[in-house]
């Protein structure tokens, strides 16, 4: 971690790489960057400091052969938006589920599922949630046709 | 000789000529107390109510029933029709029993027997039967729900309404509706509702048989039956057309029974509250003011709680009651 | 008396299944919820979701940043301003464009504006879902006005895509001021007024006090942000603590209410009614003159690639969008994140033991716009 | 003699043969008593909602008796967006009741896929006339509640013949 405000610095969890970004321009706070099987351990930390899980949503990096995972998390006492990001490979995206830290997360993780096809490993429902109850397709995939 | 014609011709003659017109009356006062409800209701919310039907929305209530009787008749695949369809029919028969026996003046009353009020209340039950059987027999669980609720709100409230019931016997000696009404004359102090003498707290004992009266008849804040953000449409949901329509016409002959019970017991019924001109005039407009009440109410308040309904027959209303009957059992003894 | 024990396994109570929805009048549109109840008690109550989804996303990456300004307003329709802003902001803080002070009290007043209106329809409605018909009209009659606002200055009744890139469609009017004017001195007695009508209804409060409480853990543990963690007593408010536009220059509160239950959140409501009557005066009083667009919106925006994040507090809650952009006309990500389902979420875990009534009561203060929720 | 068909029966009897009014009797009752069913999708819900309420005030046409249940409701108002998620629900609501009923699909999302339609979608259904029938179609996006009342005078214009008001042209 460098650099960002010290007063920020100090509520984020120590053991996450977080590197500030430019708030004016981006709208977020620090990012952070971590291997797919830290998101659990990462997740357990924000809570612990008293975070709030925004938002969970996926990017497909088609080009890349990657699927992006970004967490968003927020704090309620002041102005301080973190975004973790995990990359995975695309043709296997597998990644463990924060259901269990944030019982929130459950909904945000069905939605990603339904639209990427990212499955969360130990998620207890990843039944569609916003796609009809018999669907199999992915539709944010960038190779998705109707 | 003449005593036998007159027992086989006349008096049944009469008995159908009173039945047609009470029928006709309730009709009319059901359709037409929807238009006043729908009216009244457009007043409340700054809004004009139905115009385009007629003068003021008059025919509205016509065109209502032409629609609903026009409608398709679902019986619903897996209901138990023969339920389903009698529980209509059941319903509209208490209150037409009991508006026979209602005194409307000094001599019109369809039935004059000296026991009128044992008759409204025995059969007083027949149309939440009926509500009940609609219900389970929809085999919907809203309509199920929405059954159970009628019957334990029913059984709850029965309870205070008979207990005011019987004070009023207690007070007034009599079960005859219009000896009843006839101990009332003079103006409005000799009503049952002023008779301190004998019932210090006779205005609670109004409210309470009010309020019982708002909750047997599923009217609102009490309208747990037909909760319609809950339970959709409640024991009616699977009715389609005149099915439907009859329910609704019977929860405004229940409430015309009810308002004329307590117009009776009450309010002198058709004695005029400054002693002359007595007659039917008095009646209707005493009756109409407590059905515009309830209307009133209906557009005013939110639903209660289905505990807090609960609650309040059995922590409130039932111990009021009950301790007015032993207080007037008591002044009417002591005195 | 409000909840009842949870049924022990292997009693042999039988519970069903309700299912309410995707058509019932408490669910405010195709909300769907199947729940196990025990008699009257709602053992567990699932929300199921997308049954008016619309793909917003995916239409979010198959049109430009213009072309999808329009779809902004039909996400939440009833607070289409601030869900408007909150992409605009995003794009003006990715294409460093600077939007006129001129516009920015304008955002202001019409986002305030319309977060009445919002909550006068949840006011309504919610009366509605306790039976009390008459409300609902009460609140439409003053909501119109509202309309009549933002129609003559925007042209629309409910999706208005006033906001542009850069600033706003046009500029206001006298005619809008003044009678911006008039709405907050008429409206002011009209809360009042239903404040002694309604809220102080010995009914409504045995309805709304110490039923449904949520507590503020529940809340961060489930993202539920606006009203709902008001209600629960956490201030967060995304005008407040993440301040965004001209919010900084407003003195107004965000009300919060320790209790938790039903009656707080309505409670929230209600004074939030008031505070954005406060943000309203003092918009017009401080309203400057100039122009209400940027100079130099480029007709093709592209955005440098990269992720960007804007948050609004919308009338349900944080709202916040995140584009990512892969330095094209056509944005590569749209997400939007939306305050209902995050309040909805929490739902299930809410409404355990309750009684069917008491949770359709829970479920309309947390205000819930469907569409929202599916996009 | 030559055959001849129904029609033609019917006209040469008219001089001599009178029906009975009953027809126009029931069309009149249907036309002036349409209670539509509570039932709102999306956006359009909320300007249904507002043309019940004060200002427009749909109880005017005696309308404005919204029926939670299907099997008592005349009317369906689809009014927003319907998804193949929600398709079959739709659907079921419909043929749940009571004939005779209308339809009217308030806003472009129910008449055709509105906004939300372009090439490669995969949630909507491009018009609720796919269905069932619809008598009535409400453009806008989403329609003012005038629209919905014009709507309305519309379908009681196609079940009684007469037209209520006359139509106003804007000058």
């Amino acid at each position: 971690m460098a650099g960002g405000d010290p007063a920020m610095n100090a509520k984020l969890p120590p053991s996450i790489p977080f590197q500030p970004v430019d708030y004016a321009a981006k709208g977020c706070h620090f990012e952070a960057v971590i291997a797919p099987d830290k998101v659990v351990e990462a997740a357990a930390l924000l809570d612990g400091a008293g975070f709030v899980l925004d938002t969970i949503t996926g990017v497909d990096w088609m080009a890349e052969g990657q699927m992006e995972v970004i967490y968003d998390f927020f704090r309620l006492e002041e102005a301080l938006r973190v975004a973790v990001r995990a990359r995975i490979p695309r043709d296997n995206p597998e990644i463990a589920t924060i259901s269990g830290v944030y019982p929130g997360a459950n909904w945000h993780e069905r939605e990603t599922h339904d639209f990427f096809g990212i499955r969360f490993a130990g998620h207890p429902d990843l039944t569609p949630f916003l796609l009809p109850e018999d669907a199999t397709y992915h539709p944010l995939r960038k190779d998705f046709v109707a | 000789m003449k005593n036998l014609l007159h027992m086989l011709l006349a008096e049944p003659f009469r008995l159908v000529l009173a039945l047609l017109v009470i029928m006709s009356f309730v009709g009319l006062n059901a359709a037409y107390l929807v238009w006043v409800e729908r009216k009244g209701a457009g007043r409340f919310q700054r809004r004009p109510g139905p115009t385009e039907v007629g003068y003021a929305g008059l025919i509205q209530p016509i065109v209502d029933a032409i629609k609903l009787l026009s409608k398709q008749l679902i019986v619903p695949d897996g209901v138990d029709a023969t339920l389903f369809r009698a529980a209509p029919l059941v319903v509209m028969v208490p209150s037409l029993i009991g508006l026979a026996v209602i005194p409307y003046s000094d001599k019109l009353v369809g039935r004059d027997i000296n026991v009128g009020l044992l008759l409204i209340f025995a059969l007083g039950s027949i149309n939440v039967m009926a509500i009940m059987l609609g219900g389970w027999s929809s085999r919907n669980k809203y309509a199920i729900i929405s059954a159970a609720r009628v019957v334990s709100q029913n059984v709850a409230y029965e309870i205070p309404t008979l207990l005011v019931v019987i004070t009023m016997i207690m007070v007034t000696g009599s079960m005859d509706l219009n000896e009843i009404v006839r101990q009332q004359a003079g103006g409005f102090w000799r009503w049952n509702l002023f008779r301190w003498d004998v019932n210090p707290l006779a205005p609670v004992t109004f409210l309470i048989l009010y309020v019982c009266m708002l909750a047997e008849t599923n009217r609102s804040p009490f309208d747990m039956a037909e909760a319609e953000s809950e339970l959709v449409a409640g024991a009616y949901t699977e009715y389609s057309g005149m099915g439907f329509g009859v329910f609704f016409m019977a929860e405004y002959a229940n409430i015309l029974l009810g308002c004329s019970v307590a117009t009776v017991l009450f309010l002198g019924g058709w004695q005029s509250p400054v002693g002359i001109w007595s007659g039917l005039f008095w009646f209707l407009a005493k009756m109409y003011f407590l059905i515009f009440s309830v209307i009133w109410i209906r557009w005013t308040f939110p639903r209660t709680q289905f505990y807090g309904l609960l609650n309040l027959s059995w922590k409130i209303l039932i111990p009021v009651s009950l301790f007015t009957l032993i207080l007037s059992s008591a002044m009417l003894k002591i005195f | 008396m409000t909840t009842a024990e949870a049924i022990p396994a292997g009693t042999g109570r039988e519970t069903f299944v309700l299912n309410l929805g995707p058509q019932h009048p408490a669910t405010h549109g195709v909300l769907r919820v199947k729940m196990t109840m025990d008699g009257e008690y709602v053992a567990r109550a699932e929300p199921v979701c997308g049954y008016i989804h619309r793909m917003q996303e995916k239409m979010g990456e198959n049109r430009t940043y213009a072309q999808f300004l329009p779809n902004t307003s039909r996400i939440d329709y009833l607070s289409a301003m601030t869900y408007t802003h909150a992409f605009v902001g995003a794009i003006e803080r990715a294409a460093k464009l600077t939007v006129p002070p001129r516009a920015e009290y304008i955002r202001v007043i019409t986002s305030e504006l319309n977060r009445i209106s919002s909550h006068l329809v949840w006011w309504g409605a919610f009366l509605l879902d306790l039976g009390g018909f008459t409300p609902l009209l009460y609140a439409f009659d003053d909501r119109e006005k509202i309309l009549d606002l933002l129609e003559g200055i925007t042209g629309s009744r409910l999706t208005y895509s006033y906001y542009r890139i850069g600033g706003l469609y046009n500029d206001v009017d006298d005619t809008f001021v003044k009678g911006t004017r008039q709405f907050v001195a008429q409206m002011r007695p009209r809360l009042k007024m239903y404040r002694e009508l309604v809220t102080e209804n010995i009914i409504l409060r045995k309805r709304l006090i110490g039923i449904g409480p949520i507590r503020a853990e529940l809340c961060r543990k489930y993202g539920a942000t606006g009203p709902v963690i008001r209600g629960s007593g956490v201030g967060y408010d995304v005008r407040k603590i993440e301040p965004y536009s001209v919010y900084p220059e407003m003195d107004f509160i965000a009300p919060a209410f320790p209790e938790g239950d039903s009656m707080a959140r309505y409670l929230v409501r209600m004074e939030e009614m008031a505070q954005s009557l406060r943000i309203i005066e003092q918009g017009l009083d401080k309203l400057p003159a100039g122009p209400v667009m940027a100079e130099k919106v480029p007709r093709v925006l592209k955005l440098p690639a990269g992720d960007y994040c804007y948050a609004v507090e919308a009338a349900r809650g944080r709202f916040a969008v995140r584009i990512v952009s892969d330095g094209k006309e056509i944005p590569y990500r749209v997400k939007l994140r939306s305050p209902s389902l995050s309040n909805l979420s929490l739902f299930e875990e809410a409404s355990r033991g309750m009684l069917l009534p008491d949770a359709l009561a829970l479920m309309g203060s947390l205000d819930l716009v469907i569409p929202d929720i599916d996009r | 003699m030559e055959p001849q068909n129904d029609a033609q029966i019917l006209k040469d009897c008219s001089p001599y043969v009178k029906f009975a009014k009953l027809d126009e009797l029931l069309a009149l009752g249907r036309a002036n008593s349409l209670w539509p069913l509570t039932f709102g999708l999306a956006c359009c819900a909320i300007e249904m909602m507002a043309a019940g309420a004060s200002r427009f005030d749909l109880a005017r046409f005696g309308a404005e008796v919204f029926r939670p249940s299907p099997r008592q409701a005349d009317l369906m108002i689809v009014a927003g967006t319907v998804n193949k998620k929600m398709a079959l629900a739709v659907k079921t609501l419909y043929d749940q009741m009571a004939e005779p009923k209308w339809v009217i699909a308030m806003g472009n999302c129910a008449i055709s896929g509105g906004p939300f339609v372009f090439p490669g979608q995969y949630a909507v259904i491009e018009g609720v006339d796919k269905l069932f029938p619809v008598d009535v179609y409400i453009p806008g996006c989403p329609p003012r509640p005038e629209a919905l009342i014009e709507g309305l005078l519309k379908l009681e214009e196609k079940l009684t013949g007469k037209r209520r008001w006359p139509v106003v042209t804007p000058q």
